[in-house]
This record gives C-alpha cells, structure tokens and sequence, in this order.
C-alpha cells in the first residue's frame, strides 16, 4: 500500500506548495503536512503531499548497517 | 469563372462543420494544409485513391488508429506518431515499407494552426522515412463528437523473398533481443495528461524502424523467427502476446534491459513498472541463437538499435509465462498489465 | 534516484539473505507477516522469496486499502456515481474493484457515471470549484498514510466555503487490523502456520510513529520491525526479525530510521483528529468486522460526509464460499492452496480480497510468482539467474 | 495455466477503458466480437499487420474514414458502410479489390451487442462481397471523446493491364453514365437524424461496386476513362470535381437521372436537392462515346446497374460549368453545395 | 407528390411561355419582380427564364429573410451564443451568414458556442425543458409565413412557465418592403428599369392572405399576382402580369387559389397580434431602415424578449460599398452587373445580403444561372435541351 | 423564402398535432394554427407548422385555368 518516494524540494512555492524532484523528473506538490520545508529537503511524497522529511545521518546510518549486516555483523 | 474562395486564416481559424461537408470548404483545407504537408504526386492526382507499380510477391498491409493525449507531447505529436507507428508495423514483417493512407476525423473547433502542425509532422516523418502519404480521407464531427483529432494510417510494403516471419515461430533456445531503451514514449506522454503532470526531460523514442529492420534482414534475415514493436502494454505484453502465440515461454533478465534514469524516475513516482510502459521507436526480435550474433551486431551499428542487447532468450513452457531474472537474483513473472488505471495510490 | 537506488543493490541483498540463513536455526522455521501491500509487492516484484531459506517465510497480510475494501463499499459508491448530479472523484487503484453485481466503477463510468480518477485530494477540490453545479464526491480510502491528505482537503473546502464538496470515508487503521489477526483463532490454533514476527509499514508509521505496535508487540509477544518498501529495506528486517527471535526478544524495532521516528508526524495527526473520529466498528473485506479499525467524519461535520448527505446504504455482500482471502489474511492459507486461484480468480477476474489490487497477495503471487507453485511440480520452468 | 477471463457479456455489457488498454480485456474484445465476426487465416494469424501474395503490376490503396450518425440506418450501418464505401473507391480505378483493413475508434460505453451487430455486418458486406479484412486496430477513448464508433478502412486492389483511370481524362464528346438512382443513401440517413425526424421507406443504396465495374471492364475497359462514387455531396459535387480536374463542361440531362419517389419526396420536405444527396452504391462513369453504349448494356445486365443510364454528355468549357437541361427546357448550373446546413426554412 | 408534380409539367410551361410570347406586345419589355427569393429559386432552377421571350424579364426580389436580415443582428447573434449561459437555436440557414468581421455562427459553433440547429420552433422548446439551466434563446427571423410557430411556441413556453427561454425577434414583413420598393427614388428615377408588376408570395398569403396588396396595387398602379411555388404557378403568374399589362389593369390577382383566400389564416394573425407588435423602423440589409417593416415582442413578453433580457447590441455594419444588392433588390442592376460578382462575392464567400443564401439574388444567378452572363460572350458552352 | 409544401394529413393526434405524408414520407407536425383538421385534409406544412388547408376544387380549378392557358384561352 502507500506508493511513497523520497523526493527532493527544489522551490518553495506559496500556499504550502513546493516543487520537487526526483532524477530530472520534477511535480509541484504540497507541503500542508510538514513544517520547515527548504530547497536540497528531502521529502517522502505520497499522493501529491510530503508526508515526512528524510533525515540524511539516519539514512547514512541505516547504509552503514545494511553493510555491516551483508558482512555479517550483528547490527 | 474559377469560384473565389477566402484564404484558410491558419493563424486563427477553426475547422468547422462546412470542412467536411464535401463541398469547396472541404477541398480547399485538403489542399491547403494536407496536399501542402505531404507533397506528392499521387495526392496531386486527385483520385479517390492512389496507384503505384508493385514487383510481384508476397506483401504486407496494416493500419493503426492514434487517439494520443494530449496531442502534442515531446518529441512528437499525434502525426509524427501515425506515420511512424504504421510504418513500424509493416517493418515488423521485415517489409519494406511503400505507400501510406491517412484518415482524418476531426472536432469541430479543432484550431487550424494545430491541424497544419500536425500535417507538417506527417510531412517530415514520411519524407524522412522515404514513405509517402498517397491517398487519405477527411472528416469533421461535431464538438464533443471527437477529442481534436484521430488519425488512422494504413500502410502497405513488400517482404523481400523467402522472409516469412509468423507470430508462432518462437522456438525454445532463440534469443530475444530488444533494440533499445524502453518507456520513454509512454513516460514522454503522460508527463503532459492534465491529471498527472508532471516534467520529466524524456522524449518520445517515436521513429521508423524500417531502415533497422533493413539492416537486420542483411545480417541475418533468416535467423529472425519475428518481430514486434512493443507499444501500447510495454514489452511486457509483446513478449507475452508472442509466448502465447508461439506456445513458449521467455526467461529475461531484468538488468539487461535498458532504461533511462529519467523514465525509472517517473515510473516511480507513478508506481508503474517501464515494462508496462508504450514505446513507439523499438523493436523486441526473436531470432534463431546463430544468428543473434550478427543481428545485434547490425542493430548496434545503426543509429536507432545503438542500445540493442540480447534481454533473454526463449524457453519451453506449457504455461507459456515469461519470467524475469531480477537484478536481485530472484525471479518474478512479467504480466500483461491488467488494464491499468492510472493515477494509483498504492 | 537518491534513497533509492542504494536500497535496490543486489549483491547486498544476496549477502543479506546469506546472513539470514547463517543466522536462521536450522531447526525451526519462521513466518514473519509483511502486513502490507507495498511489502508483498517488493517481495514479489523482486523475487525475494527466492533469497530467503527455505525455513524463513513470508505470509502476506491485509494490508492493502483496495483488498480490504468490502464490496458493499464499492456497490454504494458506484449506485452513488450513477446519480446524474454526482461526480465522483477516486484513486485509480479503485477502477476495477467489483461489486457483488460484477460491476466496477470502470463499468460504472462506462455506463454514463461521471467518474474521475484523480492523483491528488486537492485535484478532487479543483474540481469542486471549477464546476460548483456538480455534487462533488471525494471516495476516499487507505490507511493512515493516505488520511491525512483527506482531512487537509477537508480543511481546504470548508475554509473556502465550498458547499458542493463531500467525502466518502473508507479510511482505516493499520494497528487495529494487525491487533485482530493475531487474536483470530485461526491463527492460534494448534496445527496452522503461526505468525512469529511482523514486518511494519514505514509510511504509515511515518504518520503515526512506531509506538502504535508496541503494545501488542508486548501483549502477543511478536517482534516487531517497521521497513522500508526497498527491497534491501526489507531484507534487513527479516534479518532483524530473525535476530529477535533467536535473541527471544519481542520490542518494536525501527528499520525505517531515515523517515520513522516512534512519535511521527504529530502535524498530520492532529489535522486527522480534528476531523476525524473511530468508527466502532468497520468490515474488512476478507477480515469481517474489526472493533475501532475504521474513521468517520467527525459529526460537526455531517455536511461534507457524503454517507450522510446522500443517505448512501451499504448492502454487505459475501465473497464467493470458496474464496481463502480469509485464511490467507491471517497467514494460515497460501494463494495457490485456493481453488478458485487461477482458475475463476486472476486479477481480471478477481474472486476475492486478495486479488483485487496488484498489492493484494493472490495477486501479486498471481502476476510474479506463479510460475513457482508450477515449479514444485516435474518439468516445468524456472528463470535463470 | 491458461488466465481464465470472464466472458464478453455481449448482451448487457459495455465497452470500457481496460477494452483498449492492450491487455487481456483488449484481446478478449477484438476476439470476441472482430475476429469472430471477420473470421479468416490472416486475422487468426495474429500479426500487427497481414501478409498476401501478389502477381505484380498496378495497385490501387485507398482510405475513408466513416463517421456516420446514426450508426444504423435502413439498409445498413457504419460497418457495412465502412466495407462497401472502401472497395468501392478502390473499384473506381477500374481495380479488383483484394484486402481491407479496419480502424476502430471506440467511446466508451459504447454497447457491446451494437458493435457486435456492426462487426457482423461488416463480416457478411466482406464475405459478400469477397474481400476479407485481413487486418486491424481497436482503440477506446473516454466517454464524450468520440461519437459510438468511428471506423476507419483502408482496401488494397490489382488494375487489370492496360487500364489507368485518371481524374483528368473526360474528354469533350465523352458519355456520362449514371448506374441507378440518386439520394438514397442520404436520405435514408437523414429520415433517422434526431432533428429531422421523419419517417421515409428509403432505404440506403449501400452496395460494393466492384462486380458492376468488372463487368463493365469487360464490355469496354478501355473505353472507361474515368469512374466515380457520388459520395458526399452528391452527383452535382462529383460533377463538378471531375469537371475541374479535367478541365471540361458537362451536359447533364435532368429527365435522364433516375429519382426514387420517396426520395423526391424527402429531398421536398427538407428542400434539399437530390443531386447534393449521398449515394453509397452509385457510380458515374465518364466513357468514350464509342464504348458508352456496350458498357450500357453491361450495367444494365448487373443487378447494381439495372437503371444505368446515359445521363449527359462532356463538353469543352474553360469555366468547366455543370450544365444541367431542366424538365423545363430551361437550363441551369449544378453547383457544389455550398456546406448545407439542415434544417432550413427558406 | 399530389398539388406538387401536376405543376411540375415541362410540356405544360413550355406552352404556356409560348402564349406569354404570343401575348406580350412585341413592342414593349415587361420586368416583372417576384418580390420573393423562393420564387427566384424556382425561376433559377428550373431555369424559367430561357423560357420566356426576352421582352418579358423578370427582377429578383429583397423576399429572403436570410439575406435581408442585418449583419449587425448577425453579430449581435454570435455575441450573444459567445456567452457560456447562452444556447441559441437557429433554422439551419443562418448558419453561414457572416457578420462584419467574417465571423457566422458556423464559425462561432467550431470557436465553442453552443448553437443547436432546429427544423421547429418546437424543438428549441423541447431543448429549454430538457436543459432547465441553460438559457435557450430561439433566433426567430422570417417573413408572415415563420411569424405565427414563433408566436405559438412563446404562448406554450408562457404556459408552462419557462423561465429560460426567450427569442430573439427578427421577423419583418412583405407589405412593407414591397411599398418601399415602390417609394424608392431610384426605381421612380427615369432611365433606369421600371418594376411593371409583382408575384406575390402564396405562403406569406397563405397567412396575411391578398388584401395587404390591395392598396399599393391601387397607389402605385402596378399590378400584384400572389403565386405559388411550382414553375407552372409561376408561369401562369407571368402570363397573368402581362395580360394585366396589357388590359390596363392593376388589381391584385390570386394564382394560388388553392391556398390563399382574400383574408388568410385570421387565426394565426391572431396569434401573431398578440405577441408582436410593429417596430417603428427596421433596418434591412440591402434596403436599409424601412419604416413599420418589422416586429418585435410586445413589452408584457418582454422578460421573453432576447434583446431585453441579455441587453443585446446592434452595431450598424455597412456592406463593401462595390456591393449593389440594393439597386439589385429595387431591380435597378442584374447579379452579374456588381463588380464583386463571381470575384470576391460567391455563396463560400457572401459579400451582401443577395449572395448570403440560395434564395438571394446574386445567389441563384451563381448556383443555377452564371453560364447565362457568359453565354453572352463568344464560344461559351450552353445546356442542351 | 418560406420552404412549404403540401402534405397529407394522415393521422389526427392529441395536443393539435397530425400525422402527415408526402408520397410515403411521413412526420408528425403541429395542426395549432388551422381549425378542423382531418385525415385526408392536404395542408401547406412550414417549418414543423400547418399553415392552412388545401381546397381541392381550387386546385382542380387552377389546373384547369393552366391547362387553358397553355392552349391559348384567356383565363
Ligand atoms: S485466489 Fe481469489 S478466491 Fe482464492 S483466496 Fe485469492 S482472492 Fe480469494
Ligand atoms: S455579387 Fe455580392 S457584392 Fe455584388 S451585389 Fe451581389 S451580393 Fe452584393
Ligand atoms: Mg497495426
Ligand atoms: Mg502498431
Ligand atoms: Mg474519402
Ligand atoms: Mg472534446
Ligand atoms: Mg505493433
Ligand atoms: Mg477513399
Ligand atoms: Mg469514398
Ligand atoms: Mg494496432
Ligand atoms: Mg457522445
Ligand atoms: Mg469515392
């Protein structure tokens, strides 16, 4: 369920709205559901509104571990 | 006393109601804007139908009608696309391609600008593809009878001799070889339907395939089991269409298959899969394993098959799925699309 | 494609699984339950059943707004989208769905209904005011993720005065339903498939947090991990599922760190409270009625509830007997142990819950992974790696 | 595993969205009701186009595009339309018609058992007329984009040796020969326009023509310099074209052309002129004074040529006027309709 | 077709022109105008005049509601079918009536107007029911003979209390041009061809009946023969001027006795009363204003009335001033005499009012007569017997 | 002007309509503005409209003046 991708905020646009892009591919979507949205953001998308902000350490973190689990060691 | 007629205000001007309705508005938006675009001497000769001299053998006919929206899209329009699809159709016999037909069904209102855009397309296409528009018919409905215009082409070609490819002649161990990346038609489209806007710096793949299906037929003509363009349902229904057909299975590999980052994006943020995806300017060959070699090698040489790769190759299966190796090492089937209702939500 | 493209390597992902079956006590078996959709999808889409020992198991659960809508639902939208004066706004997911009649909103807009498949809640809007002669429905659907949208546009309409604008609500809540798998008595009775994890969906829980789970996750005593919907998002919660299991640990654990923090987003669910409220009760197609599984508009705001501003009547209707989803939902069935699975039902024909939506798991198994129910039996195909 | 589908509920069922969408709904639709209905080895050959042999020498292709309302009418609808009105242009080159192929463009809700009832139709005029519809296109567009059906078809024909008719070959002294009575097909169309409503027991002409030719080649082939089809517009518009492309006059003998009384009568009622009406199962040939009188007798023994008449004659004039000697004694031009517009009052 | 073909009889005509030949005073021409465009289309199709002998020559009338009616009542039309609200129904011949900016309502239709051609007044009617919220405005234009279903349809919509239907009035009529005509000074001016009698119209007097004649018959001295619609109406007609002629009568004749009485049809006159009234001036195109020539809806119809409830603007537009429909209309000049004629003016491409229909003037001079202006010059083709 | 043209009257109908025809050709038209319509009645049909009836001895009448004139008899 949920189809949802991370995309990033390019423009801050008025009336809680922003365009975003994904690989050169860019939509306007709304930013009602999340607070502080800025330009380089990036935002899970989810019928046309940004549920969430993804937060770039923790994304990293969970690369490392996924490394770390393919190698073998206990997270 | 020639009857004087008011220019066509292409700049303006809408076909109405008298355009179709045989007399001299009709005659003069034929001339003016479809004898103008496609320019040839058997449109000139103003016979409810054309002739032209054939060698003798065996041919091959088809038509297409094109109901694209929006009709204008990147790198192409409804046009460029009636030309070339048709064209297409007929190269998948490996035919040469000779002569085209052109129906027109037109909405009342439609914007002349755009008609002679559209004309001009037609134009270019079939001059570039050295395949003219000899005959053709034009018709006006009412508005909301229609959606700007419908194009239906109809082409004829001969297959050079002793060709003779057939939707069931997939045999287990043939390869399968696709010419090149897929969904950019498709993705190109609906990066401009109102309900899903979107932008994406894709563009169409819409081309004639005929002049890489001549290079095909060099290197192997006879190592070719048959050909098909992958549009409307993707490769996903073409190989499916053609293992049914043929009684056979396809085992595919997922990372052998080309497409642009730009369409992988957009197929994403759609939630579609870029095999369910249309292409108007690729072909999926199944040819016998000796001669796969040479005919990817020919295909490669060619502007319009630089990406061809061997994507799979045909199996026996009773079920006659075409399964796919994901790049994960794991394996899926690859389904004709259930008549996708797009925008999803999940 | 950024936190994306690095969750889909596959080289990872085959380590990963080699780990699960380093990890895995040979001994025993598990079943974990990907109560979502989007989980079954990247499962099947992605083969990763074919990476997994043979003793670790998925079971496909309930999770997919489309399968679960029951089809009394879908007759009462579509007898509303018949009347001349509707127009009725929906997510394409929602076309093919049948009624007990065979009829879909597909049928239904090729009847003459003015039907309109939409992306977005706020394009439902757009329509409401750019044809204010129209009564406007929005037939709104899915979990926790997919309300929040509904009540901004709720939000929007009655801040512009739009009298023209209501909402069919069928959304409902993804706890509640995990809560009644595990306290079905199919799924505890002795001799079926028992459920010894689950995987959670991370953007619900980018709503709602993870701290929904923990309380069954103490109460039944199951693990617990909330995903991603990559498949490597995936596999390392099977890991760690694995992991719990073997460490006799039972806690909520949190895959999905880069978006999922165990409160969510309290924004949205603040604007879903205001103007939402639990139903008692709600049916689940295939589950049957699930106590506090459902929402409804708030009554103060009656008005824009299309249920109660065109008396819409929900008749129940019943899948056909033989149909599994049932089973199926809770783990203790498999698509192809159906009869009808193949044979009446297939995605375009479906039977049940479970093959209406390409995410449900009769068809998912239907449209990637049959050819391994044909596998098991002499001579038949397998795809090469 | 053979994907099991639902039967096509023909009876009470529509076409819907997932009919054009290249999935399974599509196939079981152009199986269900276009294959069955055509029923031939080229269409069950399943190809994106059809394959034939050819002795070699002249063809002839033409298209038309038919978009008539209401779709059924007294003696026919749009699909036996679609057939007849396609092997007919391609008779008018004197050619044998071979193959056709057929375009559908599909609103949805369109009732199944109607397009059942058109493909049907189109099957017995193809039969009947023995030219199969070896290929074909389905597309579906959302409801209030098209008007039912539109159906477009493309023919394919061989020219017996030694005949090229052309548009500029009326010469002055030439015969004008008519095959039978005019406005039928119009009329009979007309008395079902919603706002014209009237009853009338006419009874559209629509017929292939391609026997009446062959037997007409016979009698005096190289005497035909010219045929045509008084299709839209009329006799007078057909008239009037081959006069500017052949830069002649014509003579036209208003007692010598054949008017049903019903159709006189009809052509009263809306004050139209029968000689702007649509004829489907008309020709007027143009053939050298010699050989008029053989051709004559040939038509006149051809079940479609059994009122053929001598109707006028070419004469030499610049303004390339349409004469007509009225029942009067009095003369008159007969000019292309200048885009109708019915109904009138004055 | 009974009282159709009977008078219909080549032979017949062909007699009867040989009496008028017998009959006419070699020695005198007689122009005869009919006043009425369905008479020179009968005169045109059947190509009458190379039947009568060249002193006996006929002048075409202004009697084409299409052609007269004003290009600024064209445009104030399509201004109108412009707005969104509006849905004009109209007899299908105004659709190519250009307004000054070379726009018509065929254009306006293909620019999106909704514009619906009906064969009834009734049907606009049923047009106004079956789309209570569009407002449905019927263009009425015609002579006496169109006026009464006008008259009728606004009593029933009255009756059944339709709020969204109204007409726009462009009815005129046939007494008044003809006097007009008759006043004008060209016609009375010396050197230029005299009007020696006129047909009148059957179907106007199938309605207003004869004795509208009666007085300018007696003023100005010419005799008047109402006629009907066949060539062997019309042909008798002449043969009974040019007895008039020579008799020294001038008395208005009924050829058309089989439908025309001294008084008409009193009930529809009736019915006409009492929706319209005379405006004091009327302009028509070709003419200019002429004095008591047309009607409009009494002021108690007038929320009935098009031009007052949507505020329409008339805006004056001139013809090319090269455009001589107006000595034409007063049978001062032929079609072929303008220089326009066949260059710029053809029926695709209307320059004044007698080129705007098949009826007028100009018109039927192009369809069915123009080999005639050539057959005057050397080595041009003409129509065998 | 004014298209009209004789018609049977074949078929009285409520609501002052009638069933006409013109050698088989057959409409329904509006009788409410002549008195006493009955099948066989000819009238002149205008826009969907009955003007008025045809007097068959006048026309009998008119034929006979035609055929007089055309053999050279005063009328
Ligand atoms: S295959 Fe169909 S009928 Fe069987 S359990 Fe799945 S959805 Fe139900
Ligand atoms: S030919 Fe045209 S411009 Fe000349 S008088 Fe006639 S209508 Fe006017
Ligand atoms: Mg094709
Ligand atoms: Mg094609
Ligand atoms: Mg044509
Ligand atoms: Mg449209
Ligand atoms: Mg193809
Ligand atoms: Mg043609
Ligand atoms: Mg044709
Ligand atoms: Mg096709
Ligand atoms: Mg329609
Ligand atoms: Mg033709």
């Amino acid at each position: 369920m949920c189809l949802a991708i991370p995309v990033e905020v390019r423009e801050v646009l008025p009336d809680d709205m922003a365009r975003v892009t994904l690989d050169g591919v860019s939509k306007i979507i709304s930013t009602a559901l999340i607070n502080d949205v800025r330009p380089g953001d990036y935002v899970i998308l989810h019928v046309g509104y940004a549920l969430t902000k993804i937060n770039p350490e923790e994304a990293e973190r969970t690369l490392a571990l996924i490394q770390e689990a393919a190698m073998g060691n206990a997270t | 006393m020639e009857a004087y007629s008011r220019n066509l205000d292409v700049a303006n001007g809408h076909v109405d109601l008298s355009h179709g309705a045989g007399g001299r508005a009709m005659g003069q938006l034929i001339e003016g804007i479809f004898h103008k675009a496609f320019d040839n001497i058997w449109l000139r000769a103003g016979n409810d139908q054309s002739a032209f001299t054939v060698p003798g053998g065996r041919m091959v006919m088809s038509t297409d009608g094109y109901v694209v929206s929006p009709l204008f899209f990147p790198g192409g329009n409804i046009g460029s696309l009636a030309v070339h699809g048709t064209i297409n159709d007929i190269a998948m016999a490996a035919a040469r391609p000779l002569y085209l037909s052109a129906s027109f069904i037109i909405e009342e209102g439609f914007p002349l600008a755009d008609l002679e855009r559209i004309a001009e397309s037609m134009g270019v296409a079939s001059r570039g593809a050295g395949v003219p528009i000899i005959t053709g018919d034009t018709k006006v409905v009412e508005r909301g009878k229609a959606d700007g215009v419908f194009i239906s082409t109809s082409g004829v070609g001969v297959v050079p001799d002793g060709l003779d490819l057939r939707a069931d002649a997939a045999r287990p161990g043939d390869a399968v070889i696709l010419s090149g990346s897929i969904g950019d038609h498709g993705i190109a489209v609906m990066s401009k339907r109102e309900n899903l806007e979107f932008d994406a710096a894709v563009v169409s793949d819409s081309a004639a395939l005929h002049g890489l299906v001549t290079a095909m037929v060099e290197a192997g003509g006879r190592q070719i089991r048959l050909m098909r363009d992958p549009t409307r349902g993707g490769i996903a229904a073409t190989l499916n269409e053609i293992a049914s057909q043929s009684k056979v299975g396809f085992h595919i590999d997922e990372e052998a298959i080309p497409v642009k980052p730009e369409v992988a994006a957009a197929c994403e943020l759609l939630g579609v899969d870029p095999l369910n995806v249309a292409n108007e300017g690729k072909l999926v060959a199944v040819a016998a394993p000796e001669g796969a070699k040479a005919i990817l090698a020919a295909m490669r040489a060619h502007p319009l098959g630089r990406e061809a790769a061997v994507v799979g190759h045909v199996v026996a299966d009773d079920d006659c799925f075409v399964q796919m190796a994901t790049s994960f090492g794991g394996g899926r089937i690859v389904d004709w699309l259930s008549g996708e209702q797009l925008p999803r939500i999940c | 494609m950024k936190y994306i493209d690095e969750y889909r390597n596959g080289r990872l992902a085959r380590d990963i699984a080699r780990q699960i079956a380093l990890t895995a006590d040979p001994a025993r078996s598990y079943h974990f339950m990907e109560f979502c959709g989007g989980h079954t999808h990247v499962i099947s889409r992605y083969g990763l059943e074919d990476l997994l020992p043979d003793n670790v198991r998925m079971v496909h659960g309930p999770g997919c707004p489309v399968c679960v809508l029951p089809i009394g639902r879908i007759g009462a939208a579509i007898a509303l989208a018949m009347r001349p004066e509707i127009t009725l706004c929906t997510y394409g997911d929602l076309m093919r769905v049948r009624d007990k009649n065979g009829w879909s909103l597909l049928k239904a807009k090729a009847a003459g209904a003015d039907i309109r498949m939409v992306y977005s809640t706020l394009d439902a809007l757009k329509i409401a005011e750019a044809e204010p002669q129209r009564e406007v429905v929005f037939f709104a659907i899915g979990f926790e993720t997919t309300t929040p949208p509904t009540a901004l546009v709720l939000k929007t309409a009655i801040a512009k005065g739009l009298g023209n604008f209501s909402i069919f609500c069928n959304h409902v809540l993804t706890p509640a339903a995990i809560h009644s798998i595990l306290e079905s008595p199919d799924v505890s009775k002795p001799g079926t498939i028992k459920i010894d994890g689950f995987i959670g969906p991370a953007h619900v829980s980018a709503v709602i947090g993870t701290k929904p789970y923990e309380f069954f996750a103490e109460k039944f005593r199951k693990p617990v991990v909330v995903a991603g919907f990559e498949p490597l998002d995936v596999i390392q919660a099977v890991l760690m599922l694995v992991r719990q299991i073997n460490d006799g640990r039972h806690v909520v654990e949190n895959q999905y760190i880069r978006a999922v923090t165990r409160l969510g987003n309290v924004k949205a669910q603040a604007e879903v409270a205001n103007f939402f409220e639990l139903r008692e009760s709600f049916e689940w197609r295939g589950l049957g009625e699930l106590p506090l599984s459902g929402l409804r508009l708030r009554p103060r705001y009656a008005a824009y509830d299309a249920e109660n501003r065109f008396s819409m009547v929900t008749v129940t209707a019943e899948d056909n007997p033989a149909c599994e989803c049932g089973s199926i939902l809770r783990g203790v069935q498999k698509p192809a142990d159906c009869k009808l699975f193949g044979r009446v039902c297939t995605p375009d024909t479906p039977m049940g819950s479970c093959m209406v939506s390409s995410e449900g798991a009769c068809a998912a198994h239907w449209t990637y992974g049959r050819f391994r129910t044909k596998a098991r039996q002499p001579d038949a195909g397998r795809a090469v790696a």
